[in-house]
């Protein structure tokens, strides 16, 4: 998932960065065909190349050697709320077919089975950056026809569709999956999958979902990562692999 | 305060004076200069019915859920950053005790926003956020307004001004004239917010170290009431220049905050069993301490004449 | 810009790109950190119809104003600081010339908080002022809304989206990081609020350089389209660290503006009739450049390891 | 007149300086009975101590040695607006019996016969500030009935009073001028003659203003300067005599 979270980045993007798997795939990214990319972590460290896997985003070393340190208030009302984040990674307990995400009760919001962190910046970030990219493993429990919470808008929904409230980012263009690559359909934002893992069965992984998954006429077969790809994560991004399983390469 | 000049206390009178019952009380820091502390002092002297804000509750604030200081907790993403959840406040809102915890939920912005209107002395603060959401619904204060020119209707949320607020940072002197590097987070905001502040700090230097670099100083002695003196009193998280986040805590955190048992006993042995942060950072052990001690790395000056 | 880690380019070559008849232009920087150069730059190239937009026009809007480049003027405090008045735009405004130019006044809360809801993106910023003066009635732009929580009515200031910003600072990298101290005025503000921003700075510095102390930069790269290294280029301002005001000149000012003749022969002088910055301060002299440069006087360093 | 405003001052004020006599007020009073007075600039220098008598607001000498430098934004909003100013000093063109002031215009303001500089940041000074100090020389043009325009709102006037318009500050509770202080009446705001300097004719003052100036039956004869302040004014604080003539000490 890392190397095809890193593939969904462009040289000289401007991303928000969370912790873990997204962190991992923006350094693989640098390392790879985005030198220039921008990272900002929402603690306010712009422009972070961290020594060391941060393990919160808060970590020191994404300050020491960033180009910028900002206070919150600026990172949401300046840069986020400012237009000037390209990229917004995002994961969460439950994304439904349209790229609502969940990251904040399972169950009811007063009596919760599970309560879960919350939003966090998810629900500006989801609102604001001009795409977003989601991250999460392919089952039925993670992608429901339905979430629980809405906590950080997807492409369409009880409250309208993006562009009926008017909102400034474009939202999640891109979910990386185990699997493969959902898509929103351009005419009803469900998601759908437009791409599969070498070795993948297309209808297998449709029963994955919550919902009946579309899949995208012209589907296709990713490439596996380089050998490249895979030594710079395990050697060198992720020495200890925190973050990645063979799997998850 | 009496002196103007001198606002210097332990941390023992600091949280005696400064904290009441029923406060409500900001002890902010974003994974850097968390006052741990603070929150240690306020546990001993069994505060209650305490309203907690903070973006993220983080250890510092399942810790006092788990000591039963919290009637209340105002926040924005409550986890283990980096490792998972927060058991004392899963279990007060999971498995709601006789007394539940009272929830009050925003996202980062919202709070940023809230103790930004707090600092101004604005009723409100104005967002573009929580469009698609269903966090106004379940939070009837997240509002909006009208913009008089546009005629967009653009969110809101109301002003924070807490009773209290503690602020750590890497330095400041006796009048209460505090210097921050590294994250900011919102800590300027939170004590401008604030009836009262409290400022500890790793070290207290002499004002003319502070008026060597103006552009250091993020709050201004004229708004704090009291300082205190208290090397590592942001362990397990850090203070840059200073020392690490003890990464290895906030995972241990996960195994004793599951266990409610394990959880009194940490506290027990860490928190009453000690009677001040020199007592703690005894019990941590010269090892943890040396392993987290920060390497030097100075920044160049600048030139400040004219 | 073509390349995202080069943006260094001539003043000539940046006003030429980034500036146009007609445009929203704002030169902050409170006192500090003027950016004449720029404003020379933009006489020469006979831009026209500007809107100028800054807290305190200063000289440096009194000579644009005097040159022809002037439409409008946005603005809270139109003297010569410590001195008196700005001539060339007194006569613009009480002796209606042909094309008269167009006013729109605020206090400076009000235009502070009018680049602030322009950095963030919001069409309005809120704020407590202009109970019992009249500046609302002569200014419709000044509204307010009513608080959905306390039911007050606050007044209101529209977002100011400058069509460009130029922000004067002691030095960036060429990727337009960009680091200030001493007095910040609102150039963070300004320059987030703008659709392009040009940053001149007194030195050019590797990026190592700003990486080693990342709390001092007030702009970042990402928002910066060109880069110019002028040094003296906010001259008869000053930039802490490098130079000292000229007060000298200001008060020559009030007798060169007084009389149009002079004070077109001062623009012959020191601006038609030089190609450059270091043309003027060719001009200007070594008696004057070597009074006025800083005496050193480094502040400590602090320490980024952890 | 730097001498009598110096008086205004207590120890420990927060105060909002501006340049010219209130700065060398200020530097008075911290040399003699307020050493803690903290002295903000709206430029952002907080705290300062300025070596050299700042020619203007911005002026490097107060940043250099100063406790804090903060950006416009937090000095408006989180120190004025938030209530952290004690004491505001300001002057003008016009000043009117209910000490409303005006540094706009004189005449019209679409057509005026004077165009002043203007507010700057004496519109909220007056309403944020917990006291205002006036500071001008007692003129019937300089105090009319009435002013050309409202600048800065005093303690009654045509928008209400301060109590009905619900200003956060006191307003300007004192006028020092070069013939004596002026002080609002308690009951209706306008501004009478409460103390006047040794040998100062009380009847040839009251026809300094531009309305009817009451004199207060408890009007005092104030102390002259002692030889200490004048010592401080015109040997150390203002040696070049700036803004000190023998009159206005």
């Amino acid at each position: 998932m890392a190397v095809r979270a890193a593939h969904e980045l462009h040289d000289g993007d401007v991303v928000f960065v969370g912790i873990g798997l997204p962190n991992l795939a923006c350094n693989l990214a640098r390392a790879t065909h985005a030198p220039n990319l921008v990272l900002i972590y929402e603690s306010g460290a712009v422009g972070a190349v961290p020594d060391r896997l941060p393990v919160s985003i808060g970590d020191p070393a994404l300050v020491t050697g960033s180009l910028a340190v900002a206070t919150m208030a600026d990172v949401f009302q300046f840069y986020l709320q400012g237009g000037r984040i390209q990229v917004g990674f995002l994961g969460g307990a439950q994304i439904d077919r349209y790229g609502n995400i969940n990251s904040t009760v399972i169950g009811p919001y007063d009596k919760p089975k599970v309560r879960l962190p919350g939003s966090g910046g998810a629900c500006e970030i989801a609102i604001h950056a001009k795409r977003v990219i989601v991250v999460a493993p392919l089952t039925p429990r993670t992608f429901p026809a339905a979430v629980d919470f809405i906590t950080s808008p997807g492409l369409n929904g009880k409250y309208g569709t993006r562009a009926s409230m008017r909102l400034p980012g474009a939202g999640p263009v891109r979910v990386v999956t185990d699997l493969g690559i959902l898509e929103p359909a351009s005419h009803d934002g469900e998601l759908e999958l437009v791409a599969i893992y070498p070795g993948v069965d297309p209808e297998e992984t449709k029963k994955k979902a919550g919902w009946p998954l579309r899949v995208a006429p012209n589907l296709t077969i990713l490439p596996p990562p380089t050998s490249e790809e895979l030594r710079l994560l395990r050697d060198v991004l992720d020495p200890n692999h925190l973050y990645i399983g063979k799997r998850d390469a | 305060m009496a002196d103007a000049n001198n606002k210097l206390m332990s941390m023992r009178d600091a949280i005696a004076r400064l904290v009441a019952d029923g406060d409500v009380v900001v002890i902010e820091g974003f994974t850097h200069l968390i006052c741990f502390a603070a929150a240690h002092e306020i546990i001993r002297q069994r505060r209650r019915n305490l309203t907690l804000c903070r973006l993220t509750p983080d250890l510092v604030y399942d810790q006092l859920i788990a000591a039963g200081c919290a009637k209340k907790l105002v926040f924005s993403w409550a986890g283990n950053p980096g490792v998972g959840s927060l058991h004392a406040l899963r279990r007060a809102v999971e498995q709601r005790q006789t007394q539940p915890l009272e929830l009050e939920e925003y996202s980062h912005f919202g709070l940023v926003a809230r103790v930004s209107a707090g600092a101004a002395k604005l009723p409100f603060w104005p967002l573009r956020d929580y469009q698609g959401s269903d966090l106004p619904a379940v939070n009837p204060n997240i509002r909006s307004v009208t913009c008089p020119y546009t005629h967009e209707v653009i969110a809101t949320v109301p002003a924070l001004n807490p009773d209290v607020t503690i602020v750590h940072a890497q330095r400041a002197d006796t009048s209460g004239n505090t210097q921050i590097w590294g994250l900011y987070g919102v800590q300027k905001e939170a004590a401008f917010a604030a009836s009262r502040v409290i400022v500890v700090v790793e070290e207290i230097v002499d004002e003319k170290i502070v008026r060597a670099d103006p552009n250091r100083t993020l709050i201004p002695g004229i708004i704090v009431d009291a300082v205190v003196c208290e090397p590592w009193g942001a362990h397990p998280s850090y203070a840059q220049g200073y020392y690490d986040r003890d990464n290895d805590f906030y995972v241990e955190w996960e195994d004793i905050s599951r266990d409610e048992a394990a959880l009194a006993k940490w506290l027990d042995d860490f928190v009453y069993g000690v009677a001040d942060r020199a007592g703690y950072m005894k019990k941590l052990g010269e090892a943890r301490r040396t392993r987290l001690t920060a390497k030097p790395l100075m920044s160049p000056g600048v030139n400040y004449g004219f």
